[in-house]
């Protein structure tokens, strides 16, 4: 009966949520930070799915619906820092914003 | 396979169990109602007034709960008394804060409806945290702080760090709770449920490799949890933020955050006690220690005011998370009084200092009559000879800092005698030497602010800074030093709060 | 038996499709590229929602993720004028030894979560009952209500958050 | 409850000084002087006319305090602690009398941290719950602490740090030691206890009581001081304006000892005894250690301050002893010690106030202009290297015996000490009253003649008749 | 009673001379010390009779109760109290006589020094010190006298404070004492811990008891005694100048000549041989201490008599002859001789007491010259003096007749058949005996005889009051010898360790005539020193001959302390003067700081790297806690 085992949902949930911190990590453009960051939280949901799916229950449908919340909720948030970055630097290197340190 | 349905054990919302939300509801309905007051009014003074309005009647109503029994709310939220007073605290926080904030953006020429709102959103996150029984709520409310927080900390827009600060807690905390989120979701695959007091299929226990996915579950959400905590080695964007946020922001920051999350860590850690196993024992414990020494080691001849507070907050962090690695089953209550108490004691501390930074961010020269100079940056040298020009001020700081340090007479003393005590209990002695290791370098930082205190003025006649000093800063500044005495030497008055 | 296995083999080839997207948003070096590829990526998840047996999560996939928060993205991109002279305004990555130091964190993180998930030996698998858009909204509307209350004041502070950031700056507004 | 007054009333005086310097300038010396004449008044009326002997510890109140860990507020007197509150008195009055022309700036607050001080160290001796004790303990930490940092010279922020860091430190262990005992004895009795008397009814098994004595001997050697954990202590000396090296030096290193007395020695008596060996191993590098250094100081102050480690080594050596007679030598030496000590501190005030500097080759031949001054320097440094007839070498001299029954190696060793201590005592007189003269100072004005003499008159009377501090006994 | 009142009256003049300072005219001062003085003296003749008038010839006064030691096998009282018997009357009739006689010397010499009454006052005090030495019933009391007179010592020598080289000869004498008095007390300390008894009576009477037991003595417990005794000794030597302490004597004479007189030549060096004689039914159970101490003092008597035949200053002449001298006493001690050496400790004070008063009347008329080779042709000039001279070195000679021959004869009488000592110590006293005639006559014919060599005029005073103390002190020793003492009740338990019966009938013979021998053998030796060769203003040098220098700087003793102990003593202490150890626990601190520099440079604000870090820190995270 089973089809798809819980095992690889989960693989290519890492799998997704790697390649999206590695783009956070490494990006300097803030735009693409803001998109690996989605690419993360979108990687998190197929992971709830998933085990929403392995255990019969909604839970994970209604966990992956907060998270699509909180992701409208950032981007929005973030978009507008950008904005305003943009406005200030007039560039969107992440490298400029190390001004505080010590 | 295993069928756990929760719909059927959802509780209706009936009156008596709406009751025990009844602070978070005020805040949920003050924040409508503030939408519709700025609607109607745009006024500062207003939305102050109004705020405050809020804040204490949810204040009263949570005061009204200190007695509570434990009760679920819905499977997600479950009130008891430890949770009314951290709210409550919370709330007291939020207050002096409002009253921070408004000195601070009296100064502008802009009306801000928006931060007292997310002021309120904030708090109304820290009610989500303090109550929440349920992942769900955990992640809902751990959002709601940190998505009013990024709005507030880098709301003083003219500010150069403003952008700075407020992205690098964006992007930070989105990639934390990112981490927190899947740490949750391996939690879900392995449970099937995400309450926090579900019983666990025994194949966790029985089956050593299951197992050890489960705790990268838990160790991916502690790690968000740590990050909001910042706790090492996560801790690497508090002095950052920290520096940039507005000192009432700061103080917020400092004190609702920590309490809100650090509350949620015990409830999660005392409902599911799997959190203590080998593993994950030693995991919290490389985070105890790693915070106690290295927060109190960047603290060290840090100048900047901010970013040493912040330094410090990591330091005490490590220090409180050794509660919760020899959480026992047997004292439970112990465990609350403790944590809480430490936490009043540490919020005092914090907010008491914030208080005089703000404070002296917004002193003027003597010799200019109106012009606000508002100083970006506090650094040590702003206190030099306070107490000698303020001695109510300076005596706030003193006392603050030696509430810090863990020093008789105040109430961090008791604090670390609660900490000692249960680790000297749970024998762990390791921990033990730590925390005194690390007290004894975070004197080297903090006896320096008191000595900067005394050191004589700077000469020279209009040189000389004067404090403005609205009445309400007077009485806050006042009780603070009362309650800070009163609480450090009889501690009994904030411990029968905390019986459960 | 071949039916599963064609549904595996969707299911294999969507998320084939979703990591290079992926992928490519995240070495990409054209916005606007990246954009779009972030979008095949997330209607690439969607059919994987979908082949999961979660049709609603994959709906509002497609329309929240792909459609309303991606749409963001562009206003921005247009705001910024990125899609133009990127090369100008846009930085540039420093080089590929900087994405290797990521890439090389973010593989050993990887094996770490492989290897530990492979130990763990999951038996389980995903059912191919369909879990409703129905048994969802109870769901929603019954124990998790409070958390769409919450969830609300969580778009809330997200559009205060922004809309603080993101006005203009204005100087003569009364007090 | 007439200790609880005299803290109370020290404090409240202290607060009253800080005042009345704002109101009227010069007035905080008198209030302070005359509340402490006052207290010690009194003080010695309740004493006196207490119907307690005092053999064994008297609890004189007892009263609940934080219910949480069942701590209570009690306080009581033995002997001992009588003996070094007079001593706290007698230093006191010494103390504001030696500020009286020194301290000039913010004399107020000077005054108020002075008077909590001294309310501190005596809640120190009379505390017999163990917390409460440990509260005071950190107490008087405090004003001491802002004295060398606010008052002291020029390096005093380092100095005051490092006094700082060192004892709060070690009395964190000790904390943890009061901790972990006081949760034996829940263990033990089913009820959480800091009191001691509990505590000394406790039937401790060995294992445990070795850690918990060293918990509480690190404490109180680092306020000993003993090598090697006495580093903190030249340089609080040194730093230190001269009432607060007098306060140091006199009282604060006594409540040391007087801590390895009540909470090390005769709380784990099994334990100390088989740590004797450590410990006088300790004592005797103090004693030599402390003198070599001292012989090598350029620092007036320096030099009297690691001369102070040299005989507080005389102390532990024995206390560890175990018998009566370095018993009754240990609290002979705290006693001569606190006042030479004092003593040879004040005279370095009154030097420094006249030359302004502390170096000892800024000094010499001020015998020439200032002969009572020298006859006092001779006379207290003849009493640091136990001149016979002055109170140290009935001290040194009980220690060194009674130590020589129980552990004779140490006891010769230590002796040799007394060749280290006449060679400091001889370099420090001799370089700065002998020789050529390099400039005229002013002889002892009254005040300070009366200092010097009060000291030395006691000095002499516990020398030459000792028996009225000889009462105590080992077992007591 | 009259006792215990005896060190009160020095005491009251010293409080009175020190209180009042310098508003104390010299008249009034001087009155005070010499009268308090002579009532002292008056005081010990008095007592002096008492006691012979008494049946056991002891005497005790208890002032007050010092203290008492508790022990196991009881409880020991150490009082306040006085005990007089044969050996310390004869020891408070020298210090009370010689002192008033030095007083009254020291009350014109001093007349003109701007400090006279606090020297007299230090004067005073010495004599309290030193009455309380002798007095003391038990050995804690005797200590605080032994480190009075130590210190009194100090002050005097270093009087002149404002000369680098007194101070530190004052130093170096305290010093030096100090050390043999450390060992004393570690004496004192074996001696309570073996016999529970600090008591002088009462341990002699222990001792006794033990001693005639029928077990007698423990193994343990004579080896014990054993080491008290050789401790003792160390105090013993360090205060009586012998070797290998002695090296702060010569040096001591920096202080004042009447200082001299009295501490260095008459009293307080003699408080070693003082403590060995009371000691000496605790030494007569350890002979091979004696006879340590016999050595010691055969030892320290020719070599201090080698050094002093090459000095050149006058004091140190004397000096040395002091401690050869005392090296007599320690012999006759060790020899068991107890009677003789204590005899000779009086006719010792008398006559060298004489000598150096008379020096220092040489000295004060030669404007402070004190190289005997800018003196020469004396005798002339300064005839009374001369003749006192002459007296005290014949009496240093002991040529027949005089007290010194009567002390020193009875020494050397007894040493040949000495259980303890034997027929190689007589040789070696023979041997000083002639070496002490060498310089004696060197020192006389330098000083007295031959060309006048200082360049300035003589200033002869007329002072009476010198005079007279001198001339007393004279007679004295003249005829010092002709005093009968008799300590044989004192001494009576050591009575019978010696026989004469195996002795050579020529011994008293050789002994009585070496002295002459060694006046021969310098006037012929020492010709150039005495003859007159013509012209005023003739330059004589010393000796430079290696062995002279050699000689003349002590023998070397003090370079080799100085290489061996002091150096590095000072070299040590200056290595380490900022405290290693601090230095050690404050690296702590550094070594955190050094921490703090490299947390902060990874906290360097760049927001990628924050993520890096979170990252790092899940994975290391990871691989720490679950892999």
């Amino acid at each position: 009966m089973t089809a798809i085992p819980l095992f690889h949902v989960l693989v290519l949930s890492s799998l997704l949520f790697t390649i999206g911190f590695t783009g956070v990590v490494a990006r300097k453009n803030t735009l693409f930070i803001l998109m690996s960051l989605e690419v993360m939280l979108n990687a998190v949901g197929v992971a709830f799915i998933g085990a929403g799916s392995a255990w019969q229950q909604a839970d994970g449908q209604v966990m992956f619906i907060l998270i699509l919340t909180l992701a409208a909720a950032e981007v929005a948030v973030g978009l507008a820092l950008l904005i305003r970055m943009q406005k200030k630097y007039r560039s969107l290197d992440i490298d400029l914003l190390n001004k505080m340190k010590g | 396979m295993m069928m756990v349905t929760a719909a059927n054990t959802h509780a209706s919302l009936s009156l008596d169990v709406i009751q025990t939300i009844l602070p978070q509801l005020i805040v949920a309905f003050g924040i409508a109602l503030a939408l519709i007051l700025v609607a109607w009014r745009r006024s500062q003074r207003t939305i102050v007034l109004f705020t405050a309005g809020v804040l204490t009647t949810a204040l009263i109503a949570s005061v009204n709960l200190l007695a509570i029994q434990p009760t679920v709310v819905t499977q997600l939220l479950k009130v008891d008394s430890n949770s009314a007073f951290a709210f409550s605290l919370v709330l007291v926080v939020a207050l002096t804060s409002l009253h921070m904030s408004y000195q601070f953006l009296k100064n502008h020429i802009e009306v801000h409806d928006e931060y007292y709102l997310l002021l309120m959103l904030l708090v109304l996150g820290a009610g989500v945290l303090v109550t929440s029984h349920h992942f769900a709520s955990l992640f809902l409310g751990f959002e709601l702080l940190s998505i009013s927080l990024v709005g507030l900390v880098g709301y003083h827009r003219e500010s150069n760090y403003s952008v700075e600060s407020g992205f690098k807690y964006l992007v930070l905390s989105a990639s934390a709770s990112s981490f927190m989120l899947l740490g949750i979701a391996f939690i879900y695959s392995v449970t099937g449920t995400m309450s926090f007091d579900a019983n666990l299929p025994n194949d966790i226990y029985h089956q050593q490799n299951l197992r050890l996915f489960f705790e990268l579950g838990i160790l991916l959400f502690i790690s968000g949890i740590a990050f909001k905590l910042s706790i090492a080695p996560f801790h690497f964007w508090t002095p950052d933020v920290y520096q940039g946020a507005p000192t009432p922001v700061t103080s917020l920051m400092a004190t609702v955050s920590k309490i809100a999350m650090f509350v949620v860590l015990v409830k999660c850690v005392i409902a599911q006690r799997y959190m203590l196993h080998g593993n994950l024992q030693l995991l919290l414990i490389v985070l105890a220690i790693a915070s106690m020494l290295i927060g109190n080691v960047l603290a060290l001849k840090q100048s900047n005011l901010k970013r040493l507070i912040a330094y410090s907050s990591i330091a005490h962090m490590g220090y409180l998370l050794i509660v919760v690695i020899v959480i026992s089953g047997e004292s439970l209550a112990f465990t609350w009084q403790s944590v809480l108490f430490y936490l009043s004691a540490y919020v005092v501390a914090n907010i008491s200092l914030f208080l005089v930074v703000a404070s002296l961010q917004t002193q003027c020269l003597t010799g200019d009559r109106v012009v606000k100079h508002y100083q970006e940056e506090p650094v040590l040298n702003d206190l030099q000879g306070l107490f000698w020009r303020t001695p109510s001020y300076g005596l706030l700081v003193i006392l603050a800092i030696l509430s810090l340090a863990g020093i008789p007479l105040t109430m961090g003393f008791i604090g670390k005698f609660y900490i000692l005590s249960q680790a000297t209990i749970a024998h762990a002695w390791w921990l033990i030497i730590t925390l005194i290791v690390g007290s004894g370098i975070s004197l080297a930082y903090y006896l320096p602010i008191i000595f900067k205190l005394f050191e004589v003025e700077p000469e020279g006649g209009n040189e000389v800074k004067k404090l403005e000093r609205a009445v309400i800063e007077k009485v806050l500044v006042y009780s603070f030093i009362i309650i800070g005495l009163v609480f450090g030497v009889f501690p009994d008055v904030v411990s029968q709060f905390i019986v459960s | 038996m071949s039916y599963f296995a064609s549904i595996e083999s969707l299911f294999y080839l969507a998320a084939t499709v979703a990591v290079v997207a992926s992928l490519k948003v995240v070495t990409g070096n054209n916005t606007v590229h990246a954009l779009l590829y972030l979008v095949v990526s997330l209607l690439a998840v969607a059919v994987c929602f979908y082949l999961m047996g979660a049709p609603f999560a994959a709906g509002l996939e497609v329309i929240v993720y792909a459609g309303a928060i991606l749409v963001l993205f562009v206003f921005a991109v247009l705001m910024f004028g990125l899609g133009k002279d990127e090369t100008q305004h846009a930085p540039q990555n420093s080089g590929i030894s900087n994405m290797f130091g990521a890439m090389f964190l973010a593989f050993a993180l990887l094996i770490e979560l492989v290897v530990i998930i492979n130990n763990a030996q999951i038996q389980q698998s995903l059912q191919v009952k369909v879990i409703s858009s129905k048994s969802v909204g109870i769901m929603l509307y019954g124990p998790y209500l409070l958390a769409v209350e919450i969830a609300s004041f969580l778009l809330l502070a997200g559009l205060l958050a922004g809309y603080h950031y993101a006005k203009p700056e204005s100087q003569g507004s009364q007090r | 409850m007439t200790l609880t007054f005299i803290m109370v009333t020290l404090f409240i005086a202290g607060i009253l000084s800080w005042v009345c310097e704002n109101r009227w300038r010069g007035s905080a010396k008198w209030c302070a002087l005359l509340v402490l004449t006052l207290l010690a008044t009194v003080f010695c009326i309740f004493v006196v006319t207490a119907n307690h002997n005092f053999e064994s510890l008297t609890v004189l109140s007892r009263v609940s305090w934080i219910d949480t860990f069942n701590i209570e507020y009690s306080i009581g007197l033995d002997q001992l602690s009588i003996v070094l509150i007079a001593l706290t008195w007698l230093l006191a009055i010494i103390c504001v009398l030696v500020s009286w022309q020194e301290i000039k700036h913010k004399a107020g607050f000077y005054y108020f941290n002075l008077l909590a001080t001294i309310a501190g160290i005596i809640g120190v001796f009379v505390a017999v719950d163990m917390f409460l004790f440990f509260f005071f303990w950190e107490v008087m930490l405090l004003p001491m602490t802002a004295i060398i940092a606010i008052w002291g010279h020029e390096n005093r922020h380092f100095a005051a740090l490092k006094f700082f860091i060192f004892t709060q430190v070690s009395s964190l262990l000790m904390l943890v030691a009061i901790i972990a005992t006081g949760y034996f004895h829940l263990l033990q009795t089913g009820e959480l206890s800091f009191y001691y008397l509990d505590w000394l009814s406790l039937n401790l098994p060995l294992s445990l009581s070795q850690y918990l004595m060293i918990g509480f001997f690190i404490a109180f050697a680092v306020k000993l001081p003993s090598v090697p954990v006495h580093s903190w202590l030249p340089d609080a000396h040194t730093q230190a304006p001269t009432a607060g090296s007098v306060l140091l030096a006199g009282v604060l290193l006594k409540t040391g000892a007087y801590g390895l007395i009540r909470f090390v020695i005769f709380l784990f008596p099994e334990a100390s005894a088989q740590f004797a060996p450590i410990a006088a191993t300790l004592a005797v590098v103090s004693i030599v250690y402390g003198a070599k250094m001292a012989f090598a100081q350029h620092d007036f102050k320096r030099l009297v301050a690691y001369s102070s480690i040299s005989h507080m080594g005389f102390v532990m050596l024995a206390l560890f002893a175990f018998n009566d007679i370095a018993f009754q030598g240990a609290i002979v030496t705290m006693i001569a010690h606190g006042l030479s000590s004092a003593a040879l501190f004040s005279l370095a005030g009154m030097i420094y106030q006249r030359i302004h500097s502390r170096s000892l080759a800024d000094m010499g031949g001020f015998w020439q202009s200032a002969p009572r001054m020298g006859g006092f320097a001779l006379v207290f440094a003849g009493a640091a290297f136990g001149l016979p007839g002055l109170a140290n070498f009935i001290g040194e001299f009980f220690s060194l015996i009674g130590a020589f029954q129980t552990l004779p190696i140490f006891a010769v060793i230590a002796a040799f000490g007394l060749i280290g201590s006449a060679i400091y005592g001889m370099v420090l007189f001799q370089t700065s009253f002998q020789g050529l003269a390099k400039q005229e100072i002013i002889d002892l004005a009254p005040r300070e003649l009366m200092i010097c003499s009060t000291l030395f008159l006691m000095l002499l009377v516990i020398g030459l008749y000792p028996s009225l501090l000889l009462k105590f006994s080992f077992g007591a | 009673m009259l006792l215990a009142s005896l060190p009160f009256y020095p005491l009251i003049s010293f409080i009175l001379l020190i209180v009042f300072a310098k508003r104390l005219s010299w008249h009034v001062a001087s009155f005070i010390s010499v009268g308090a003085m002579a009532i002292a003296a008056l005081v010990s003749m008095r007592l002096v009779l008492e006691l012979s008038a008494m049946p056991d010839s002891v005497m005790t006064a208890n002032l007050w109760h010092w203290f008492n030691l508790v022990t196991k096998q009881g409880s020991s009282d150490v009082n306040m109290s006085f005990y007089l018997d044969g050996l310390s009357a004869v020891m408070i009739c020298v210090v009370t006589g010689i002192g008033f006689l030095i007083h009254l010397f020291a009350a014109a010499y001093m007349k003109d020094d701007a400090n006279f009454t606090r020297f007299m006052a230090y004067m005073n005090l010495f004599i309290v010190a030193m009455l309380v030495l002798v007095l003391a019933d038990n050995l804690v009391l005797l200590y605080l006298g032994w480190e009075g007179v130590g210190l009194c010592s100090f002050l005097l020598i270093g009087f002149w404070y404002h000369e680098k080289a007194n101070v530190l000869a004052a130093r170096k004498a305290f010093i030096v004492t100090r050390i043999g008095d450390t060992s004393m007390a570690i004496g004192l300390l074996l001696l309570f811990n073996s016999f529970g008894q600090l008591n002088i009576e009462a341990l002699s009477s222990l001792l006794q008891q033990i001693g005639s037991s029928g077990t007698g003595f423990s193994t343990e417990q004579l080896n014990d005694i054993y080491w008290i005794a050789l401790l003792l000794l160390g105090g013993a030597v360090g205060k009586s100048a012998q070797l290998p302490l002695q090296t702060w004597l010569p040096d001591a004479m920096a202080g004042p000549t009447p200082v001299s007189a009295l501490i260095h030549a008459a009293t307080m060096v003699t408080a070693g041989v003082y403590l060995i004689a009371r000691m000496h039914h605790l030494f007569m159970f350890s002979p091979e201490v004696m006879t340590y101490v016999a050595w010691l003092g055969a030892i320290t008597l020719l070599l201090a008599g080698f050094a002093a035949l090459a000095q050149t200053d006058i004091k140190r002449v004397l000096a040395y002859s002091t401690m050869s001298q005392i090296g007599y006493m320690m012999l006759a001690l060790g020899a068991g001789a107890w009677s003789a050496g204590v005899f000779h400790l009086m006719t010792h004070a008398f006559f060298k007491a004489l000598l150096f008063l008379t020096a220092g009347a040489v000295i004060l008329a030669l404007h402070h010259q004190q190289d005997l080779f800018k003196m020469g042709g004396l005798l002339k000039k300064l005839p009374v003096e001369s003749a006192l001279f002459v007296v005290g070195l014949v009496c240093l000679m002991a040529l027949p007749g005089t007290s010194g021959f009567f002390s020193k004869e009875a020494i050397i009488a007894q040493l040949w058949s000495s259980n303890t000592a034997g027929p190689a110590l007589w040789w070696c006293a023979i041997i000083g005996a002639f070496i002490t005639s060498i310089y004696s006559c060197r020192l006389f014919f330098l000083a007295f005889l031959g060309n006048k060599r200082y360049r300035t005029g003589l200033v002869v005073e007329k002072a009476n009051l010198m005079r007279s103390a001198l001339v007393v002190l004279a007679m004295l020793s003249l005829f010092g010898g002709l005093i009968s003492l008799d300590l044989s009740q004192v001494f009576q338990s050591a009575r019978a360790s010696i026989s004469f019966e195996n002795e050579p009938s020529w011994l008293h013979s050789v002994a009585i005539a070496t002295p002459f021998f060694g006046i021969l053998f310098a006037w012929y030796y020492f010709k150039n020193y005495r003859l007159t060769k013509g012209q005023d203003d003739y330059v004589l040098s010393a000796s430079t001959h290696s062995f002279a220098v050699f000689c003349r700087n002590g023998l070397g003793f003090d370079s080799l302390y100085k290489r061996l102990f002091i150096l590095p003593y000072t070299w040590l202490a200056k290595l380490n003067r900022n405290d290693i150890v601090d230095k050690t626990l404050m690296s702590s601190a550094w070594y955190i700081g050094l921490w703090h520099d490299v947390m902060t440079m990874i906290q360097n604000g760049s927001l990628r790297w924050y993520l890096a870090a979170f990252g790092l820190s899940i994975l290391v995270l990871v691989g720490v806690t679950i892999l």
